[in-house]
């Protein structure tokens, strides 16, 4: 029997670091994740955890005492934001590849400069090839649930990747929505023991780790490496399949929501998914054909996924929450333009950049864009594929 | 990794499904298996009998190549030795020669 | 998402404006509906103005924007009302309650013409005739409640009174007079 | 038990052959001994920041280190360290694993007094049971001999070459130790290969087997850097130690401790004129006598924190 409950989308983290008693966790606070290692720490301070907890004197140290933590042998988390992520970055991808599970809750915000401490996708986006697993979550409940399915997947022997659970600063981390709980001991049932194959802790065999790998070598690595990113796939979705016999709660690669005879979609990721289905579902009460996308893995990609949902769709609007700054258009636009070019069916695909730094998105600038698809579709192309909503134009 | 190695030394241009994941060495001290002798243009010969067993050419060796057992100096391991000649400068008693390699 | 309820506070940083929030949601969760309490953010400190938000209806609200047409308003702090455009967007078929030791007429002149209900309750009062010291989030909760009509007074009752023990589990002497704040607040709340 | 070298042979040696550094090289000098140190049955993870000796000792697929090892990036050695320290100590509570560990991280001075200086300070303030032990061979000779704030004043090198207008370095070196004695430690040292190596050694065990966080700065000649022949390894450090120009001492608790102090102190002359970094200014009258103020200076400082004598 889930349990009631109603909390902030970091105490919900908070509490599935709590069930799943991680042994390591280091952390150094940044807004909007501080509350996570705040609340953590409170539980070793209450002896609620077994967990060492690690208070670094930087980002770039927490993610470095992490590394060191997993490489050891323990199961290892972590939370951060935005120029935390940044200054973590060069670890990032050594993380990766050491093939280290790891858990990093990372709360999205934007990613200085100027200085900001609201929600966009900047800082998780810009680490999108840093080799981690990338989940995304709508809310509280997708927070907790994939904090815990992220152990589960990064640990997978086909796997053994760290993984990203990624959710919107204040929207999803400060606001106290209703969820459901998992009871401890299910928890501690499905995440199992942590047991590494090569550890720095093992005494029955020495290790080294990190090596210099000279041009004899190191591409071998990184293509291993990229394998077990290709592995993920099927393994997220078998935790997927896991969790949802547990709890009844269905996660996907992305979610599709009245997307069966949608001639209209969006694609998004984070909590605009959840005001945006509002609007889908005023829509269709007039009578709209639209759908939508929520996407919720960005790393492995679901490239061809992607493009069969939308093989029916008339005109798609990819939503995203950072600018690329390659002039034409975001990452997941980009992204899913390479997903459909090698698919057969092609709608008319427009990008929008939205919600920088925090800009409030309303249900109003949702029913914009699915107007604007009606458009496209009447039109039959799309003049001017690169579009910002809801900035401010002279 | 499907195939097993010895002392873990993949060679070069090892296959992607067959080398270590995350570049991992799981035998320790398994550079003891590579030499660095042919590094070497001036090489220290030990003359055993001018040798009075102080030992202060072994921690002076920068690539543990003065081999001692039982508390005793026993040789050198050309096979690492790199012919640096800190051994002999460290000698009090001229107990090493310093010459050119192949001499 | 019908019966859905939106709700804006506006206090000052440091009033527990963004707490009354957080405990009205927590009072509505308990009488099974489904919630939303979230501050609006900044780098702001004590004293600055500060916007929360509620939502409160039967089912799960999927939204995650901010308030623009609230059904009420609470001012924790009747100085705002000079200085922030407290009924914005406020629909007249709700109202705004204000923490004051005026009656509504004499604030009314305010308010920019709002034709919606107008409230007062006198937090400070209350607070120091229960209390001993100026805390206006319960007076302000139970006020908001009542008017709005979230819950019947005795749900209410209850879910704070199970609130208040575990939140002053440290400090059993407190929930009394916290209790005493709101029933003394059902009843003083003027307005309609 | 006291030091003895005969009876130090009898520990196996941790750090093989077969590594990369080059002939001649202080570093591993430096490590083999403080390995010694550890008591056979412990285990240790030894941790690396990037720089020669870890590029050379564990270069794939060879790993020189008879005991696990990690090396994740160059300024954190400190921080990758104490995750391994913090991971044993979670582990060992909860019964995962029952052995002895011990923690020694190894940077040079770009990795220790500059780059890795903040990793360093949190791991030793948080206080985990660790070694932090610097080689400091005075630049960042990994990349090719630049100037690091551990290069003494006036050393040619390849961002502070030795020019027509600006002879060399212009900072005299910081004083890390000091900066590490600040932390509150229980154990901080400076000492450098010598004799029969028991200061080295000595000040190894003590670090490692003493409680909490514990800091060794050891001086690790480097022939290619310093510009002398690799066989002069032992007498470089002898100068460096007889001019006062790298002191041995030990700080226990906050107390100074003088480990060595020269009968007849040396002109510091001796060391400018043993190495081809100083080519440029061995001779003139002025640098040297500014330097030998500056190491005097030191030196008397020294000698007053360790209630010694002048």
């Amino acid at each position: 029997m889930a349990i009631r409950e109603k909390l902030s989308g970091n105490e919900a983290v908070a509490v599935a670091m709590r069930q799943i008693n991680p042994d390591v966790v280091a952390a150094f606070p940044i807004t909007p994740s501080t509350e996570v290692p705040q609340y953590f720490s409170a539980f070793v301070a209450n002896g609620q955890v077994d967990t060492e907890f690690v208070p670094v004197e930087s980002e770039h140290s927490a993610m470095s005492a992490c590394i060191g933590a997993g490489t050891a042998g323990a199961r290892t988390m972590t939370a951060t934001s935005a120029n935390g992520l940044a200054l973590m970055w060069e670890m990032l991808y050594i993380a990766a590849s050491c093939k280290m599970p790891m858990v990093l809750s990372v709360v999205n915000r934007a990613l200085s400069g100027p200085i900001n401490i609201h929600n966009d996708h900047s800082d998780s986006m810009g680490a999108r090839d840093s080799g981690w697993i990338q989940l995304y979550g709508e809310n509280n409940q997708e927070a907790y649930d994939n904090c815990i399915m992220a152990v589960k997947i990064g640990e997978h022997a086909d796997v053994q990747l760290p993984v990203m659970n990624c959710y919107d600063g204040f929207i999803t981390s400060h606001a106290v929505e209703n969820i459901e709980l998992i009871e401890d001991d299910k928890v501690k049932a499905f995440v199992g023991t942590y047991q590494a194959n090569n550890f720095l802790l093992n005494s029955d065999e020495q290790i080294a780790v990190g090596p210099l790998a000279i041009t004899t070598h190191y591409f071998e690595h990184k293509r291993q490496q990229a394998e077990s990113m290709r592995n993920a796939k099927a393994v997220i979705l078998d935790v997927a399949k896991e969790f949802e016999a547990m709890t009844g709660r269905s996660y996907g690669l992305f979610e599709s929501y009245k997307m069966e005879d949608a001639e209209r979609a969006i694609i998004v990721i984070g909590s605009t998914a959840g005001t945006s289905k509002f609007v889908v579902d005023a829509l269709r009460a007039k009578g709209e054909k639209v759908g939508l996308i929520k996407l919720r893995v960005f790393r492995p990609f679901p490239a061809e996924e992607l493009a069969e949902a939308l093989a029916n769709v008339k005109a798609v609007a990819v939503l995203d929450k950072c600018d690329g700054f390659n002039a034409k258009g975001a990452p997941l636009f980009t992204e899913t333009l390479s997903a459909l070019y090698l698919a057969d069916a092609k709608p008319l695909t427009v990008n929008y950049v939205y919600g920088l730094g925090g800009r409030d998105v309303r249900t109003d600038n949702i029913e914009q864009v699915y107007a604007d698809l009606a458009e496209i579709v009447a039109a039959g192309k799309v003049d001017g594929p690169y579009r910002y909503l809801g900035v401010v134009e002279a | 990794m499907s195939k097993k190695f010895d002392h873990d030394i993949i060679p070069a241009y090892t296959p992607w499904q067959e080398t270590t994941p995350g570049g991992v060495v799981t035998e320790s001290g398994n550079a003891h298996y590579f030499k660095t002798g042919d590094w070497r243009a001036m090489k220290p010969v030990w003359k055993t009998d001018q040798c009075k067993q102080c030992l202060l050419c072994f921690p002076v060796c920068p690539d543990s190549s003065i081999i001692v057992e039982n508390k005793k100096m026993t040789g050198i391991d050309y096979d690492h030795c790199k012919g640096c000649g800190v051994c002999v400068k460290a000698c009090p008693f001229g107990a090493f020669d310093f010459v050119p390699e192949g001499e | 998402m019908g019966n859905m309820l939106e709700i804006r506070w506006h206090g000052r940083g440091g009033q527990g404006a963004k707490t009354a929030s957080l405990l009205l949601a927590e009072a509505a969760f308990d009488t099974g509906k489904f919630i939303q309490g979230f501050p609006e953010y900044g780098p702001e400190r004590m004293g600055a103005p500060i916007t929360a938000y509620n939502r409160i209806s039967d089912e799960r609200c999927p939204i995650h924007s901010n308030i623009y047409e609230p059904d009420f308003v609470v001012v924790v702090d009747e100085t705002l009302i000079d200085v922030v455009d407290v009924t914005a967007g406020l629909k007249e078929t709700g109202g705004i309650i204000i923490n004051t030791s005026k009656a509504p007429e004499e604030v009314m002149h305010k308010l920019k013409g709002y034709k919606g209900g107008v409230y007062t309750i006198d937090a400070r009062e209350i607070s120091m005739a229960t209390l001993g010291r100026y805390f206006p989030n319960t007076p302000m909760l139970a006020a908001v409640v009542k008017v709005a009509n979230i819950m019947d007074e005795e749900t209410l009752i209850t879910s704070m009174e199970k609130s208040f023990h575990h939140k002053f589990a440290n400090k059993p002497h407190v929930i009394a007079p916290n209790m005493e704040a709101l029933k003394k607040s059902l009843t003083e709340v003027k307005g309609a | 038990m006291a030091y003895n070298l005969k009876e130090s042979t009898t520990k196996p040696e941790r750090l093989t052959g077969g590594h990369r550094m080059c002939a001649g090289c202080g570093a591993p000098v430096v490590v083999r001994t403080i390995l010694r140190a550890l008591k056979e049955e412990d285990h240790a993870v030894i941790g690396a920041a990037t720089g020669c000796l870890e590029v050379s000792t564990f270069l794939y697929p060879y790993t020189a280190w008879k005991d696990s090892f990690i090396h994740s990036a160059f300024e954190n050695a400190g921080a990758t360290v104490s995750g391994a320290e913090a991971a044993y100590t979670a582990m060992k509570r909860t019964g995962k694993i029952d052995d002895t560990y011990k923690f020694i991280a190894f940077g040079g001075d770009g990795g220790t007094y500059d780059i890795g200086l903040q990793s360093l300070s949190g791991a030793m303030e948080r206080g985990h049971d660790m070694v932090y032990v610097c080689y400091d061979n005075g630049a960042y000779m990994n990349t090719g001999i630049q100037r690091s704030s551990a290069t003494p004043k006036y050393a040619d090198t390849t961002t502070s070459p030795a020019g027509s207008v600006v002879p060399g370095k212009q900072q005299f070196r910081k004083d890390l130790t000091t900066v590490m004695v600040a932390h509150g430690i229980p154990y901080v040292a400076q000492t450098a290969p010598m004799k029969n190596f028991k200061d080295l050694y000595e000040k190894a065990e003590k670090a490692i087997y003493t409680p909490g966080p514990a800091f060794l700065n050891v001086l690790a000649p480097c022939p290619r850097g310093w510009r002398y022949e690799t066989d002069r390894l032992m007498e470089l450090c002898e100068i460096a130690v007889d001019t006062c120009f790298w002191p041995m001492f030990e700080v226990v608790n906050g107390e100074y401790t003088l480990s060595y102090k020269p009968k007849n102190k040396r002109p510091i002359s001796d060391w400018l004129e043993a190495q081809g970094r100083f080519k440029h200014v061995a001779k003139n009258p002025e640098v040297v006598a500014e330097i030998q103020a500056e190491i005097d200076a030191r030196w008397e400082r020294l000698l007053k924190l360790c209630g010694e004598e002048a």
